[in-house]
């Protein structure tokens, strides 16, 4: 399942839901990305992105890896908007019968993500706004998936 | 057909989302951006490092290479940076 | 942090107190093994340990993950006594500036876990009950941190 | 010298915890674990398989040739099964 919002998530409540009534889990990893303040004058982050294709592109992403995984449940959901210093910006949730599913499928997600959904992060300061860079290291990151 | 730019590339060329009639001869997401660049400085500069440049053909990710023939929706923006 | 409890844990409600008020995070990975009813007729599982060892074990264990990854914060939970199918047994939370740190860590952290922690689990059917045997996939898990 | 049994261990040994003065010439795990077996057949079916005999000495994972010279506490148990 994937969701594009506004509004904070619960991780537990996530959770909880995502595994109500099942006795065939065993394993559930989570992964929350926040807004971190780097250099201490962070006033805001603006999460832009592409209607439309962000939710097929996080379709895709989820099916790849519900392919590769033998997943019981997945969920991604990713924030947009104007969020502040420490607030949930991303939430990956993998449930897998075995734990090194769920690590790998949640790790796969998130490399994902980071180099193929279409969000784009500015930071706000008192300086003024500047939009964020992509990282090499997440190219390096999602790349070791296709290696193998 | 409609064009959509996101993050500073939109910044640069002023525009969210346009719809273009193209020439016959503009067939390639790179015949696109050329045919844009000659349009005015603010496209000029969006596209000046085409390294940066990322693109989309009907909501999927495309190579610059990749033709737009019959495409109803081509978008521009930078590297993603969500997660 | 480390807790060994018979009371249930609020995976959200934990992430919030180790993030609360602060901007310096970034990346939240946790882990929570449920009771997993592999054959459809388990009625509990039992959990035992080995009560002072325990804490210290799990001590040193999060001691050793703080010293090798770069971690703002952790926690371990374990839960012991009866547990019913679909009910949480153990949390693990890593929190770090980087998800690559988290993921590991929290991968770390289970392993160890795992192959050291004296917990002992007794799976009771409407047959009897039947303590369950040590993976050998759990000691190859375990090992990977120590050839580097 | 305290002992403690867990798991199998325990309901074979038919004993969780027990307080034993050893002879002087049992100084280590091994020799322990021989004085142990010739108890009574309980303990003598718990040490059968070593290979599934795991051993802590004051409440740190040691090995079978650990010495227990000293040690307050020696608990016995099946490789652990927790996470």
């Amino acid at each position: 399942m994937i969701r594009v919002q506004t509004e904070d998530f619960d991780i537990g409540a996530e959770v909880a839901a995502l595994s109500k009534d099942r006795h065939d889990i065993g394993a559930v990893v989570t992964f929350s990305g926040t807004v971190r303040d780097k250099t201490g004058d962070l006033l805001a982050l603006e999460l832009e992105h592409y209607p439309g294709m962000t939710e097929k592109e996080l379709v895709r992403i989820e099916r790849e890896a519900q392919e590769r995984w033998p997943l019981e449940a997945s969920l991604i959901v990713h924030r947009v908007g104007r969020l502040a210093p420490g607030e949930n910006i991303v939430l990956v949730v993998t449930a897998s019968a075995h734990r090194q599913a769920a690590f790998e499928a949640a790790e796969f997600l998130m490399d994902y993500l980071k180099t193929r959904a279409p969000f784009w992060k500015r930071e706000e300061t008192a300086s003024g706004g500047d939009w964020v860079d992509a990282r090499d290291s997440d190219d390096t990151a999602a790349a070791r998936w296709t290696k193998k | 057909m409609k064009l959509l730019y996101f993050a500073w590339v939109k910044q640069k060329t002023g525009t969210a989302e346009e719809d273009v009639t193209l020439p016959p001869e503009v067939t390639d997401v790179t015949g696109l951006i050329d045919w844009l660049r000659r349009r005015d400085e603010g496209y000029e500069a969006a596209f000046e490092d085409l390294k940066v440049i990322r693109c989309a053909v009907d909501q999927e990710h495309a190579d610059l290479n990749a033709s737009i023939a019959g495409a109803q929706e081509v978008a521009f923006f930078p590297p993603v940076t969500g997660g």
